[in-house]
Parts: C-alpha cells; structure tokens; sequence
C-alpha cells in the first residue's frame, strides 16, 4: 500500500504572523500582559496608600516618572484594545432573540459603548469632584 | 465571452513519487465568470489528468471543495477567478494531511462530527400518528443558522487552535451541536456535554474568530462555541451547588 | 483482496441509501450493514435539492388530488398502483424526518408549512427554506449515527455487482485512499446511486451523478425503465446550469420573455394573473414549461446572453423579505454566478437537464428482477414519475421507496436460504482483472474527449424537443463512444486517489446510460411528457403506454422490450393546466 | 471524556474582560492624566484616597474589580503561552493562576491596611 499522508507542520512559535487575522488576534491576546502589570501597580498603590502619605507620595512620583507616563500610554492603548475587541464580539457571544429576529449586532455593541461612556464620565466626575 | 490567462499554482503531492509537495504551474484560458474549480476542471481535462481534487455540485453546498486560495481557505466553487490576478495559488485545505495533491485526509474530522451525538434527542418519543412537534418560526430561527454546516473544513483549516492540538473537537463539531442543543424539539444537552465540554472541546478554543471569517454558510461557529462555553461554565458551577447534580 | 462479509449492502449513501440503513437498524439492530459511498454521505447530490418534498397534511388538501397531480403529471405513464402507495406513505415519512430533527419551515402557529409548487393542485411541498435537500440529507446522515449496526464505507467506489446462481451475493468497491479492491459479501444489495444527468453537458447535477449505479445493475442483468424520460428544469442558470429552485415560481416569480411578457400564457397556461395560480402559468409542469422556452426561442423571442438565448425570471416583486427568508441560496447564487440580485433586476435562465424519470425497474417493494436486489431513489424507476416528474415529488420518494427497499431488504434475508456462491470470488477477482488491465493498457482515446462528444451528442438528439434522425445519429454516436472507449487511456497509474480512474470507470456507466436513453428515446414512436417528438407529435396510447424497458447487450444497442402501465383509477386523459385545471389561488 | 474544571477560571476570565473592558481605560486615564499633566491630582490627593478608599462600598467594588482583572489577566496569560508555543499547560496553569492568587490575597491584605 503506497499511502503516505505528508502532514505540514504549523509553526508552533510564529504561527500567528502568518495571516494578518492572527496577528489582530494575538494582539487583542497580549494586552492582558498590560493589563496585568498594571492591576499590580494598583495594588502596590494600595499599600502605599495603607503606609502613610509619604509612601503614597512616592507611588504617585512613580507614576509620573518617565517610565511610568511611557508605560501608561502603552496601558491605555491596549486597554482600548481590549475594549474594543471585547465589544467586538459581544453579538456572537449573546445573541438576543426578540420575537423571530435577533436583536442587530451593531445595536448591541452601540449600547456597550453608551454603557462605557456613562461609567467612564461617572468615573470622571467622581475623580473630579471627591 | 471574454477570457483571460492566469498562471494557477497548485501545490501537488503524489506520495508515491514525491518526499514533499511542491508548486506545479498551469496556465489556464479562465472565462470572465469562472470559479476557481473551473479552471481546475480544465486543467484536469486539458493538461493534466493527474491532479487529483474533490468536488460534485459547484454550487456551494456539498462541501467537498474547500481549498487555500491564495492562503485563504475557500470553496472552490465559490472562489471567482476575477476576484484574483493573474497568479492564483491553489493549496490543499491547511491542518489536515495531505492525502495527494488537493485532497486531505479528513477521517479526523468525521469522528469528531460522530462524537459529538449530533442528531435530536426528544424529551420523549412522540408516535408519528401524533404528528410533527410543533416549533414555531422564532424556536427554528434561534438554531437555524448552526444548521447550514456543510462540513467544508474551512473552518478547520483557518482554526490555529486545531493547528497546533488537533485533539480540539473543533468549530464544525461543536457548532453542530450547538444546533442540537439549541433546539427546542431536544434534550440531549447533557448527553453531548461529556465531549463538547471536555478539555478537548470548546475549552480548547480560544476564539480566534477566524471560523467564522472564513465560513462560506455564516454558521458562525465561532459564536457557537462562545455561547456554549456560557451555558456550560454556569452548568458547571451550578452542578457544585446544593442540588445540583455532577 | 480483502473481504468484508455484512448481511445487506447498500450502494450510495445519498437520501435514498440513508433512509434504507436507518430502516434496517430499526428493524433489526442484529444485522449489519455496509453503506459503501464514493463520497462522504453529506456530499451525495440530495444536498443540492432545493425547493422541497410534497405530502398531503394540509386539511383542504386529500390524497386523491396529489394521486391525480402526480398521474396526470406523469401522462399517464406512472404505475398508478405505487403511487397511490406513494401518496399514503409520505405524509408520515415527512413527519417522521420533522421527528429526526429535520429543521422545516413552519407556520406562526408551529405547525410545518407548505408551499406550492409546479402541477400541484394545492400548496403541499414541505420545505426548509430553500435547501431541503441539504437538511434532509444531513438530518438522515447525522440520523444514521444513533446506530451502530449501520458501518461506512466513505469514498470507496463500487464496480460492480456480484450476482451468482439469479441471486445477488454483493459488491465490489475500491477503497479510493488506496486503490484497493475490496469485495463486500451480502445476502442483499440495495442500489442507492442517484441519477445520471452528467451524460448530458448542461445540467443541474453534481460531478457524481454518472448513473454508475444503473450501469451495475444493467450490466448485472436488470432492466433499465423509461429511460428516455429526462426531464429538463425550465429555470437554471445559464453558463453553470446552476438550478434555481421552482420555489422561485412557488412564491410568485414570473417567466418573461424578452419583451418583458409572460409568454407562457400563449401555451394553454394561462390566463396571466398577477398572484400565482396553481397549475398554471409558471406553475405549470417542467417539461410543458421547458417546451415552451423551445417555441419562444424558435420564434425569435428570447433573449441573446454572453451565455446564449435566455428568459428572464422576475421575482421583483416578491420584495426583500421574502427572497432571504424564503430563497436565500436562490439570491446568493444568482448575485454570485450571474450578477444579478433578483431583489433588483431579472435573472437571466434557461432550461437545463436536471432529473431521470427512467432508471432500475423495481416493483412497489423496490425489489428488482435480480433476487435479494432492490433500488431506490433517482436511480430506480417503479414508477411515480412516469412520464415527466413533479418537482418536490423525488425527495419524497427517496424516503418512501428507501425504506422500503430497507424493509424489503430485511424480510429477504429472513426468507430466503443462502446460496451456493461458488463464482463470487471468481467474479470478485474478474473485477479486479479489469482495473488490472486499464493499468497496464495503452490506451489512445481520452477520457475528456469522449466524455464530451458523448454528453454534446445527447443533447443534440436526445434535448427538449427530438426527432427521429436526430436521434439515430445520437445512437450511432454512442455506439462509436462506446467503442472508442475500449481503449481509453488512463493516464494516471497512481493507487492513491487516483480520480482519473474514477473518471474513466465513471465514463464507462454514462454510456452504458447514455445508449439506453437514445434507444429507448428512438423506439418510442409518440410524444408524452419530456419525452417530445416533432415526428411524432401525438400521444399514443394505443401503441406506447407502455413502460420502455433495455436489456444489456455487451456487444451492441440494448435489447428493448415493453411492459404493460399499471392503471387502477385513473384512465388516460388530456393534461390540463392553465384556467381549466382549477388549481387553488395562492 | 470528562467535563473539563476550565469552566471555572473561565467564567472569571470571561467576567473580568468585561469589567475591565468598562473600566480600565478610564482608570488609566486618570492616574495618566494625572501623571502627565497633574489633573486630578486633588482626587489623587493622600487624604482624599484615604477617605475613599476607607469606604467600605469602595473596598468592596475595588477588591471586584482587581480580583477579575488579575484572574482575567492570569487565564489570558495561560493562552498566550499556549499560543507562543509553550506546551507545558499544566506548568503555566498552576504559575499564572498561582500568581492571581496571590495577588488576590494581596488586594485583600492591601484593601484593610487603609
Ligand atoms: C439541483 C437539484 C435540485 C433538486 N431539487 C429537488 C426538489 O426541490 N424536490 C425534489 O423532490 N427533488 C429535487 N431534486 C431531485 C432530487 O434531489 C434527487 O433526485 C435525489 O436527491 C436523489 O437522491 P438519491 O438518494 O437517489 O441519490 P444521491 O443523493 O445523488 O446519492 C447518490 C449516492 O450514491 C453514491 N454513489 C453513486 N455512484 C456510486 C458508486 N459507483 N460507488 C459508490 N457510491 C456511489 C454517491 O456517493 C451518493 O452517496 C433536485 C435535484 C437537483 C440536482
Ligand atoms: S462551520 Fe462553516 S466553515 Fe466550518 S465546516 Fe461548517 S460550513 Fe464549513
Ligand atoms: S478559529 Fe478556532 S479557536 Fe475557536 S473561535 Fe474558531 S474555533
Ligand atoms: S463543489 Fe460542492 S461545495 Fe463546491
């Protein structure tokens, strides 16, 4: 029997610069590098603010530092990223069926980014006012 | 009617002679509304007998045609050549073995369809004196799109998941049952949970998202999948609770 | 050689073949069966099936009237006792694919919906949107999974049946990953191989609708029935014969020609309303409605395409909505192939060949005359269809005849001793010697160029309209494609899915095929149904209501012989459509 | 096969996507803008935090959002190695979610100390 199936191996390292859906894909996937570093420097944050108004002063020059302004430009736009992307596949993950139809996808992602602008002003005016 | 000469790269494997597949140039006299399947067809019938590929209905719905063009995976059927230049690369559908030429070996794919007790499982049977179950037109529309699978393996090929583990069940297979369990004639969730929920099934899945970029029938397994790892993840943890059942 | 030893065999794993498995799994989970298939089950050509399966379940519908559809649709040439079994037995076949899951379009109410279709008096074609057949075949594969009993033989090729001492003993196929020969042993074979449209070149079939199953069983010594009948379908699309499903017309589509006018109305249909009437106009019968496109054409009235004389199909009016809830694949197909939305313009058809009316002569059990053989579906011919099918009328008698071919199959088995079968290997390895010897030969004559002088043939003599030289000259085409091709080159040696092989065996069934069309198409000496003569240009039913039946011959034309129509109720009369035929307003 | 426990990381994972799709980026804006050009810096303010995040409420909706965006990130970070072809899932599983939980208790301990 002369069968021989040739299996081509996927690189299994760089697969992902192969088509530009994965490179979009493993970028929405690296943000979470990002948004990591960054919920640990929250948290750090928090316990400056537990040890007194010096270290609290400390954590905040930090944030102020070169590398911190550098490294929170990068935070926001991943984080946008990730909200984008997130929003982006709202629709397939929860479809919302009314009567025969499905509720229109871009309606569904519209009322997120409402969503996202109510909390985010919220936000805002609390930071501002307090 | 007007035609136009393209150079069609296909990427040939003949395992009896070859160590690995290359690039065989043809160049076809392609009519303005041709596909690419038709210019396969041709060349099978005017240059060389030789090539080996799948088709029957050249009219997107049997499945057997699914190939890369131009490294995206397609049907060739539906893959019209004034979409293209003058070069088409045609390659065998990506992540299955390659069996000769465009034909890959899909066995992989039919168990995993099997596996996943793809077919309705009523609450109780009903005598067909009885009639039909009823099902009004929203209880159909809200799993009708997860049955227009054709089994293209398009999905399969643009999937890296499925790339790099091909123990993953995959989207074709999960969707379909998806569309089971979405209907409202089934109860068969519970019995298809053991592989669909199983490491190997949607967990396996990262939603890539390029299933369903890449589905010629929009059945959107990428969708599927997303809302039965809900469904399931809640099963889960309820199943924990006082009174559920594990 | 390997052996596989299973108690029924079934050739083709397409509406009819499913069917007939889950049929004998239910009956009895003891016997095994073997479903060999040159394609994955889900490829078969009932995927492409569109418009829908006619029942009666409606409460202002009765039996009767789809009997008298049915008969008067056929000319007359249908055996009236099988389709009154048909008739009865499909409501409950159609409910029962809605119990496996089959996913039919339904009214607000829940219940399944109907839509009208060609020559039916009223609205009874059960759909699923616009790819009923697709559903149904993957509803009756994913079907087949529940039982284990039922084993896949997935791309193996059948060659040829083996049939020893008048009994049928099995199969042989290749195993088409390897190029190996394997013999299935049965006690009995079901044929479930399709049609065979592909012998002509503009059809609305699939690559794998070559009639090889017809040219098994005839080669076996089985008659093949009625096989002059072919039917065309007035609307494919031009270039790729791509078809648009008659549901088109059902939901109200009009037929113009190129002056814009429904020129059916000048071929006893009429009168033109603007809401579709059934059994009328362009829901009148395919072949009157192909025919008619042959008249227009003649008088100068179609319209020129880059693809040649076309009519127009309007569905304008039937507004967005409608045409992507009902007709999905209908738009998706004409904006691809065509570049016309029907939403906004006219889409450009022509009539194309689509359906064999002929094919294996069974009994109502679906029984042939070779013992513990049976045959359903497009491939058989019992015969509902008579002379000119009615859409929607084959899905339902893929179901209807499939089982009952696998019921059938069961009680053979059960009644019957087992036979000496000293020649099955010999006739296994005989087999074997043929493929042996197309390896080795050199042949001269190639497949393409045969293939092609044989399909343009047919349709020279064998189109529309035929006459009685045309026809001759077809016959003697075939002949000499049938001799040319004893030297046919394979070029390819490779054991591995070597599809010039298929090709050429392929080839081989068509014009076995192909001869009986034209012989049988130059004996009928009348004009009935699809089957139109403009030397003779009445329908005879002194001389021809009668069923054609060809013999193989090995050395030259098929033997023909005729058997008598089965009439019960219904006495041959005139075909009325149009305002006489009181068909039900939509 | 059996169910796959993946369900339970998962489920925060998929929680604290959303979360963090609705609220990081106006967080980053405001310790941004802060650092950047000194606005806010009242709301930044020792004494304002402290007040702040002395509410209870606020601890509460802190410790939230912190402990899905930390799970979130782990669950993601499994992926990604996955994806840059480490195949020792088992390995990272137990680093990434380790690693989330301690940063959980973290939060915790970080939240009572104000
Ligand atoms: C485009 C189109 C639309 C149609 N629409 C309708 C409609 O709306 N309503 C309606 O009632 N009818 C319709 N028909 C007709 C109907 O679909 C067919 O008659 C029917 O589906 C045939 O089914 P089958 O099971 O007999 O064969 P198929 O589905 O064609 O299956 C044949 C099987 O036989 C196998 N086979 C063939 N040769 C071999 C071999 N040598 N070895 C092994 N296996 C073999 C194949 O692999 C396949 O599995 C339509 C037909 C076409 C082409
Ligand atoms: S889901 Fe889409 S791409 Fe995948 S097999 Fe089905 S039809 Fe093809
Ligand atoms: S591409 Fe693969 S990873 Fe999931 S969303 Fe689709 S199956
Ligand atoms: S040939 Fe059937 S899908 Fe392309």
């Amino acid at each position: 029997m002369s069968r021989k199936p040739y299996v081509r191996q996927m690189s299994k390292t760089s697969w992902f610069l192969t088509h530009s859906r994965y490179k979009h894909y493993i970028l929405h996937e690296v943000t979470c590098i990002f948004i990591a570093i960054y919920a640990v420097i929250l948290i750090f944050g928090l316990f400056r603010l537990g040890q007194g108004p010096e270290a609290w002063q400390g954590w905040l020059d930090g944030l102020r530092s070169p590398l911190g302004v550098i490294f929170q430009i990068l935070a926001f736009g991943f984080a946008m990223i990730h909200t984008w992307s997130w929003f982006k596949v709202v629709p397939q993950a929860m479809r919302i069926q009314r009567g025969e139809s499905f509720v229109p996808g871009n309606l569904i992602i519209g009322a997120h980014y409402g969503v996202l602008a109510i909390i985010s002003l919220f936000v805002l005016i609390l930071a501002g006012v307090a | 009617m007007s035609t136009r000469t393209i150079t069609i790269e296909v990427l040939r494997y003949r395992p009896e002679q070859d160590q690995e597949p290359f690039f065989q140039s043809y160049t076809v006299p392609c009519d303005e509304d041709w596909v690419v399947l038709d210019a396969l067809n041709y060349i099978k019938d005017e240059l060389d007998r030789t090539l080996s590929y799948r088709w029957s209905c050249h009219m997107f719905v049997c499945g057997s045609c699914g190939i890369v063009v131009d490294g995206e995976p397609k049907l060739g059927c539906k893959a019209f050549v004034k979409d293209y230049g003058d070069k088409i690369r045609v390659e065998p559908l990506g992540n299955f073995p390659i069996e000769r030429d465009l034909v890959v070996v899909i066995d992989d794919f039919i168990e995993k369809l099997e596996s996943v007790n793809p077919y309705l499982i009523p609450k109780e049977e009903k005598s067909i004196d009885d009639g039909e179950y009823l099902q009004t037109p929203a209880q159909l529309k809200a799993f009708k799109q997860y049955s227009m699978c054709i089994n293209c393996l398009l999905c399969y090929s643009a999937c890296p998941q499925y790339g790099l583990d091909p123990s993953f069940v995959g989207p074709a297979a999960l969707a379909l049952a998806h569309r089971y369990n979405m209907d409202s004639r089934d109860v068969g969730r519970k019995a298809r949970e053991d592989v669909v929920a199983s490491h190997e099934g949607i967990w396996e899945c990262s939603f890539v998202g390029a299933c369903s970029q890449v589905c010629p029938k929009d059945v959107d397994p990428a969708g599927a999948i997303q809302q039965t790892k809900i469904t399931s993840a809640i099963d889960y943890v309820t199943s924990f609770l006082p009174g559920g059942n594990r | 050689m390997d052996v596989i030893n299973t108690d029924i065999a079934i050739v083709g794993a397409g509406g009819a073949g499913l069917r007939a498995a889950i049929e004998i799994a239910e009956a009895d989970p003891k016997l095994n069966v073997v479903l060999i298939s040159k394609v994955y089950p889900m490829r078969s050509h009932t995927c492409a099936a569109e418009g829908g399966a006619a029942g009666v379940i409606k409460a202002n519908d009765s039996l009767d009237y789809h009997f008298n559809d049915t008969v008067g649709g056929g000319d007359w040439l249908t055996d009236q006792d099988a389709v009154e079994l048909f008739v009865n037995e499909i409501p409950r076949e159609l409910t029962r694919m809605e119990h496996w899951g089959c996913p039919w379009s339904r009214e607000d109410a829940g219940t399944v919906a109907v839509r009208p279709f060609g020559g039916m008096k009223v609205m009874r074609t059960w759909f699923a949107a616009d790819k009923t057949g697709f559903h149904m075949l993957h509803t009756l594969f994913q079907t087949t999974l529940k039982y284990p009993s039922i084993k896949r033989l997935d791309e193996h090729y059948a060659t040829d049946l083996i049939v020893d001492g008048g009994r049928v003993q099995g199969a042989v196929c290749l195993e088409m990953s390897t190029g190996k020969l394997k013999l299935v042993k049965a006690k009995a074979v079901i044929i479930a191989s399709g049609g065979a449209g592909r012998i002509f070149p503009f059809t609305t079939n699939g690559a794998i609708k070559t009639g090889d199953g017809m040219a098994m069983a005839y080669r076996a010594g089985a008659a093949l029935k009625d096989m002059e009948f072919v039917q065309y379908h007035p609307t494919g699309l031009p270039g790729s014969g791509i078809l648009l499903t008659e549901g088109c017309r059902g939901e109200g589509g009009y037929l113009l020609n190129k002056d814009g006018y429904r020129y059916l109305q000048d071929y006893d249909l009429g009168p033109a309303t603007p809401e579709p009437v059934l059994k009328s106009m362009e829901l009148g019968p395919r072949d009157r409605l192909s025919q008619a496109f042959w008249h227009e054409q003649k008088k100068g009235r179609t319209a020129a395409s880059k693809w040649g004389d076309v009519v127009y199909l309007d569905m304008r009016h039937l507004g967005e909505k409608l045409i992507n809830e009902r007709l999905p694949l209908v738009r998706d197909l004409a904006c691809s192939y065509v570049g016309t939305d029907p939403v906004t313009d006219l889409v450009p058809v022509r009539p194309v060949v689509h359906y064999m009316m002929g094919g294996i002569h069974t009994d109502i059990d679906a029984a042939t005359t070779i013992d513990g053989l049976y045959a359903a579906g497009e491939c058989a011919c019992v015969s509902i269809n008579g002379a000119n099918r009615l859409g929607s009328n084959s899905l339902g008698e893929l179901l209807v005849f499939g089982a009952r071919a696998g019921r059938h199959a069961v009680e053979h088995i059960r009644t019957t001793k087992p036979a000496a079968d000293k020649l099955v290997e010999k006739q296994a390895s005989d087999a074997e010697q043929r493929i042996k010897l197309l390896f080795e030969r050199k042949g001269k004559e190639r497949v393409s160029v045969l293939r092609n002088e044989l399909t343009h043939s047919l349709e020279d003599g064998c189109g529309i309209y035929r006459s009685g030289d045309l026809i001759q000259a077809t016959c003697d085409k075939v002949s000499e494609v049938r001799d040319r091709y004893k030297d046919v080159m394979l070029e390819d040696k490779s054991s591995v899915f070597n599809t010039d092989l298929f090709q050429v065996l392929e080839l081989g069934a068509m014009i076995e095929c192909a001869q009986t069309v034209a012989v049988s198409a130059l004996e009928r000496k009348e004009s009935r149904g699809a089957h139109q003569r403009l030397d003779h240009v009445e329908r005879d039913d002194v001389n021809y209501l009668k069923h054609t039946m060809a013999f193989y011959n090995p050395n030259g034309d098929p033997r023909i012989d005729y058997l008598d129509v089965v009439i019960t109720k219904s006495q041959p009369a005139a075909r009325v459509y149009g305002a006489a035929a009181g068909g039900q307003h939509i | 096969m059996a169910r796959s426990s993946k369900a339970i990381p998962w489920l925060l994972f998929a929680g604290g996507g959303t979360v963090t799709a609705f609220i990081l980026p106006v967080m980053i804006l405001i310790t941004g803008l802060f650092a950047l050009f000194g606005v806010f810096s009242g709301a930044l303010s020792y004494e304002t935090m402290q007040a702040f995040v002395g509410n209870w409420l606020i601890k509460i909706i802190l410790f939230g959002i912190l402990f899905l965006t930390l799970w979130h990130a782990a669950h993601r970070l499994r992926v990604v190695a996955h994806d840059f072809g480490i195949r020792a899932d088992t390995g990272v599983a137990i680093v990434v979610y380790g690693l989330a939980a301690v940063g959980t208790v973290a939060t915790v301990i970080a939240l009572l100390s104000v």
